[in-house]
């Protein structure tokens, strides 16, 4: 290499404010007050709602009073529910994360600290609109209640998960309650979701889709493909940005966070989009109603950033602590989000401390009385769990001469 | 019966669907007014309005991971690579998602789609309009392999496309769109209306996939081929007097074994020839089947008659 | 199909405004006035930069007059070099267009009508800076005074042709200008041009990297990538985005245009974003030095929209009236890059109708004799023009087992 | 001289030539300060500075093309693709790209790039965690497709493919990171240190590209295997009592066709070995190459033992 010019060039490589054995740092965010931002008309032009991208959507205060127009005045028992399916959501991520630790499955992962996102979308959503979560939506099929059993069968791929041993734990299907089959492969069901929702435009049906996909994951093409066909076909769909702040190891700003939000991407495209607290359950909500609202109006689709903060290890394949403060996750100022929920039920006195324990005694017994009976069935590394022949089948239709023949071969 | 060339035969098998089923629809870049780069689609948007027939932003990526969502909603919808030497931004999607979705998903959802592409030398394409990826395709379990040589066959294998409830890749060897063009050099390429199998339905019919077409009788020596090599094939089993059995497989996967058994254990003779570079190319897995079902019936050994492993196409 | 409901969605499929048959109607652009923009500091943040996205930079009126902050004040002798080199341009396209329809050639494709965008921008970079252009920037090369002759080698494939046959026509490389081979998949030297240019911040160099795309080619995920890693590593490149508002038949809508500026895709990952009057030579070397002066002062990437219209057909392979009006190009309202210069030089008095006569009949023998020249080594279809060899020549560096023997059998 | 496991060998391999050589960097999806979730690249920012060794944004094609764009500047960039099953998004760029810019510039522009990444099944990955592409890449002419299956070499052919003058597929049999896994599943994997390579020099070496290894000799059968199935081949051979003569082929493209010419002649019969699904499969050129070179001394048809044609891998 040749000497150094004075005015060479640098090579930046973006690094977070703290790693391990430094003090949390989160001064670097400043968030609007909530009830502050306005909340724009349905119909309002993505080119005037620029500024919501550069902003945060805030319903809840830290007291859990509920403020300002986004506020959608949901009935009492609509966010009891709400939030029991959040601390189910919890409560059985709990033990299927131990379950790992104990040898029962491979792999598993939690969406600890991110519950809103999933289980208010959900709610705000109609039943028959079709979801294209990433792996960490697990909320959905909760709030669609979907058996937690079978969720547990996959997760064990015993004999009667309805994967068949096919998927790698948490990585459900389930056609009946709109939820699409999970992917390895990050981003690949965003531009899949825009296909849907294009085609129930075409087909004059009223259901919309949405999609979920990790900060991390707007950086692959898939995302850019996404957003350029809902903007030009104006698809009624909503694409989830859950900025968690954290892909595996790396911080926000390896996906570009450094320079702007991950709802200014949807500002690119002439889309609408919002940038919400992720974990404000009535923020959530208020703006996936919006969203789908807009959608079911025929005025195109929405992008949501919901920011929040990935509370637990990327899976159970990782340690936290090896790239982030140990105790970052507590440092987080905008709090937990069925602590935040919790807050206001109580303040608004639809809710009490005695109740809300009962509810965790109760998710936790339900979960384990279910972990129980899934247990029954049987866990990771079953011999014989899944009939040799289910490996020949469903790689097409009909079996090929070729997979019979294999077929036939290992059954000899 | 009407003659057509191959791209009007793939024209009519897009009409005849268009019109028997609403879920059928067709979009690709330049596939809507202007009715495609190769004219396959021509007046199907004018037919049968923009919402049937579209364009489609250049992205490959995004044109098979829509057709992916429309196929999860229960549509059929039958998309346009411009030219196969294209696809590959689509790949990850076609390879990671449409072959994999029944399965990973048990069948809960299914992928009826087809991806329609040109591809091939031989139009002065250079190196990036003149590729032959079936290959790529073909190792991919749960993707469906296709290739007509004729027109009659490719209205025949594109409408059977098109019904199949699995992802298919259909490619469409542009060399003989407009004529069967055979590898004599010295003689102009006669146009499809002089050849039987322009003599092309208007309505509706299928070829069933999987099933290939001998489509020369002989006794010394088996020679599968598909696409263009199909014409080149009969041309060289003409020239050199050769009594030559010639086989178009037109479906490579799943390939139609019996028929490919059948010839060799009789002829005890096999080459195999295609376009693409021969290294790990298709002709390597007919290769391999042949030897692994017809080894005691082989008299010499198969030949490979490839692509060279370069990279070469002139401009 | 279900009978359609009063709330049903639909499907949107852009349509232009005019087809074939109609009046060109340019009505619905509106365009700053010329001199109107402000020139930010190199050092502006891209956030507030964002407007710049949505406006348009111009310098030169319709009547000749250069006005405003981003006039770059040029000497004559370089604004006369800039009307040489696209004069140049234009009559080499003129001659290589029918060559290809008296059958010389394949293929051609012209730059008609944004002949500006590769000259000024070209003379506004370093000689050091590397371009990864698309297919429509020969007047990169003829702006760095590449051989004409070697340019006619190429589209006529014969044994002089430095990409030994190996390539479309018009798809030159030459390492030495600083102009990477030119690829015919859409926009995959853009993120190409994103590693280059972090090779030089990684090396201390001080040579940027400058990238050209169809406004068409930003649909693909590699426009996407580049974008992605250019925001994340402030990497020193320009990308610029030739808005020609076609690809091949369609409008620019079906690549997203419909619903904001494609200088707006910049703002999505803070990356600064100028939108310029691409048949403005000045606007467009103006805007050009803005961003190298930043790219070189460690500031980051720049996206430049250039806005003009594509003149002539796609390529030598479509007729354009059989998709837009076909008087449609005259009708553009930012007029000729090259009349608009020449008009700006008549008015300051460095130049006269009769210099700029004699000057295209000058380009026009210039170009006519080097294509005799050319012509004698060889045109289209002259056999054995490249060795047998050269075909399994440069696969790898060395020749493997089996290109020998492949050569070998074709040698026999 | 220390023993390494896999993993280990991989790391000093990269720590060797960023110290040797200024133009040589790595990058890739938690590559940097996390050193990778294998943790191949662990320690190497840490002692060579992130510009060096850093993490890159989820798009395996940014990271295929930018490490394109720093080789034609004049670097020697090393990607780490997280899983094989990954590698889609980038397969324009490493087969439109990376693989033909030499060619279409004739020579003008050159890439001398490494593509790393982890492949196979047996970590219980599923099906996205657990493929085997190689006959993806090695259909592709312009690039050189590798695949170790010791530590010992995993680090001296890593070398060879970063010095490489082009571009260079670099798959690591995951199941064999830690140890050499030979099928046996009712054993524990030994570890590393009880094989004699995982004896692996601290400095600079190197093993050519293009040279199989016999691995073990014998006279009746001949067995072609690389990665995870070479240690599979060789306690087969060992079960089976088969006097069985066992090659590891490392290099895929270019194969060392002589290698396997003068083992399959002396032992007339050829068994064929690989995790990916069968058809199209590397297993069929391999069948078609030893069919060509050997027909006459074959006494059996040769076989292939690979994956099904199916999507399994149990998660
Ligand atoms: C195409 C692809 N590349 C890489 C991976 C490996 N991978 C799995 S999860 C992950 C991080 C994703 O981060 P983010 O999108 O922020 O989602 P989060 O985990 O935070 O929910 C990576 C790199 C993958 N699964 N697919
Ligand atoms: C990956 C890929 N997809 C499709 C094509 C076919 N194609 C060649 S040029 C073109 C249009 C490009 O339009 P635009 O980017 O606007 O550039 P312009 O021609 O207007 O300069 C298309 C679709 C291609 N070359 N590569
Ligand atoms: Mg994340
Ligand atoms: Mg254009």
């Amino acid at each position: 290499m040749s000497p150094r010019k004075s005015n060479a060039l640098e090579l930046h490589i973006p690094a977070p404010r703290t790693r391990p054995g430094d003090k949390p740092d989160f001064s670097g965010w400043s968030f609007p007050e909530p009830g502050d931002t306005p909340r724009p008309d349905v119909d309002a032009s993505a080119v005037e709602m620029r500024e919501f991208a550069y902003g945060l959507i805030r319903v809840l205060d830290l007291k859990g009073a509920a403020l300002g127009p986004w506020h959608p005045r949901l009935d009492a028992e609509t966010l009891r529910r709400g939030l029991k399916y959040m601390a189910l959501t919890r409560a059985f991520d709990d033990r299927m994360h131990r379950a790992q630790r104990q040898g029962k499955t491979s792999f598993y992962m939690q969406s600890f600290g991110e519950e809103a996102v999933a289980v208010a979308q959900t709610m705000a959503l109609d039943r028959g609109d079709m979801c294209f979560p990433s792996y960490r939506q697990q909320g959905i099929l909760i709030a669609r209640d979907y058996p937690l059993v079978d969720m547990m069968h996959q997760i064990y791929s015993n004999a009667e998960d309805p994967m068949k041993g096919r998927q790698l734990p948490i990585m459900y299907s389930s056609k009946k309650d709109g939820f699409f089959t999970v992917s390895g492969n990050l981003a690949t069901q965003v531009p899949q979701a825009v296909g849907w929702a294009m085609a129930s435009a075409y087909s004059g049906d009223t259901r919309i889709a949405a999609a979920w996909l990790g900060e991390g994951s707007t950086a692959e093409g898939d995302f850019h493909a996404a957003m350029t066909f809902a903007s030009v076909y104006r698809a009624p769909v909503i694409i989830n940005v859950v900025n968690n702040q954290y892909a595996i190891s790396s911080f926000q700003g390896i996906a570009g966070g450094e320079n702007t939000t991950f709802a200014a991407r949807g500002v690119g495209y002439g889309i609408a989009s919002l940038r919400v607290d992720g974990n404000d359950f009535l923020a959530v909500y208020a703006a996936t109603q919006w969203a789908a609202e807009r959608a079911r109006s025929n005025l195109g689709p929405t992008l949501i950033e919901h920011f929040t903060y990935r509370g637990g290890p990327h899976s159970t394949s990782d340690d936290p602590s090896r790239y982030r403060p140990a105790d970052e996750a507590k440092a987080w100022p905008l709090g937990d989000p069925i602590a935040r929920l919790k807050d206001h039920l109580i303040s608004i006195g639809e809710w009490s401390e005695e109740e809300h324990k009962k509810l965790q005694e109760d998710c936790a017994e339900h979960v384990r009385t279910t972990g129980r009976e899934a247990e029954k069935v049987g866990v990771l590394g079953v011999e014989g769990a899944h009939s040799r022949e289910s490996m020949f089948q469903d790689v097409y239709k009909d079996m090929d001469w070729r997979l019979r023949a294999q077929h036939e071969e290992v059954e000899s | 019966m009407p003659s057509m060339t191959m791209i009007q035969a793939l024209n009519s098998a897009l009409d005849t669907m268009l019109d028997r089923d609403p879920k059928v629809l067709t979009f690709g870049e330049d596939a809507g007014y202007f009715g495609g780069v190769f004219k396959v689609t021509e007046h199907l948007q004018e037919k049968y309005g923009a919402r049937r027939c579209f364009d489609a932003p250049i992205n490959e990526c995004g044109i098979a991971a829509t057709a992916i969502g429309m196929a999860v909603y229960g549509l059929r919808p039958v998309i346009e690579i411009q030219f196969a030497d294209y696809v590959y931004p689509a790949y990850d999607q076609l390879v990671s998602e449409a072959a994999r979705i029944r399965y990973r998903s048990a069948a809960d959802y299914t992928v009826p789609m087809t991806v329609r592409m040109p591809y091939g030398g031989g139009i002065y394409g250079g190196q990036t309009h003149s590729q032959s990826p079936e290959a790529l395709f073909t190792h991919v379990a749960g993707l469906k392999t296709v290739i007509p040589s004729t027109p009659y066959d490719a209205k025949g294998l594109l409408i059977a496309c098109i019904e199949d409830d699995d992802p298919t890749i259909f490619l469409e060897p542009k060399r003989v769109y407009n004529g069967p063009f055979d590898g004599r050099r010295d003689r102009p390429v006669s146009p499809w209306s002089k050849h039987p199998a322009s003599e092309v339905p208007e309505g509706y019919y299928k070829i069933p996939l999987g099933k290939a077409n001998v489509v020369r009788e002989g006794a010394d020596l088996t020679i599968l081929a598909y696409g263009t090599m199909v014409h080149v094939a009969l041309a060289a089993a003409e020239d050199s007097g050769i009594d030559a059995e010639v086989i178009d497989l037109r479906t490579l996967v799943p390939v139609d074994i019996e028929a490919i058994v059948q010839s060799v254990s009789k002829t005890g003779r096999c080459v195999i020839v295609h376009e693409a570079t021969r290294t790990s190319g298709y002709g390597a897995e007919l290769t391999a089947l042949v030897q692994e079902h017809c080894f005691y019936h082989l008299e010499a050994p198969i030949e490979r008659v490839t692509g060279y492993d370069a990279l070469s196409a002139r401009a």
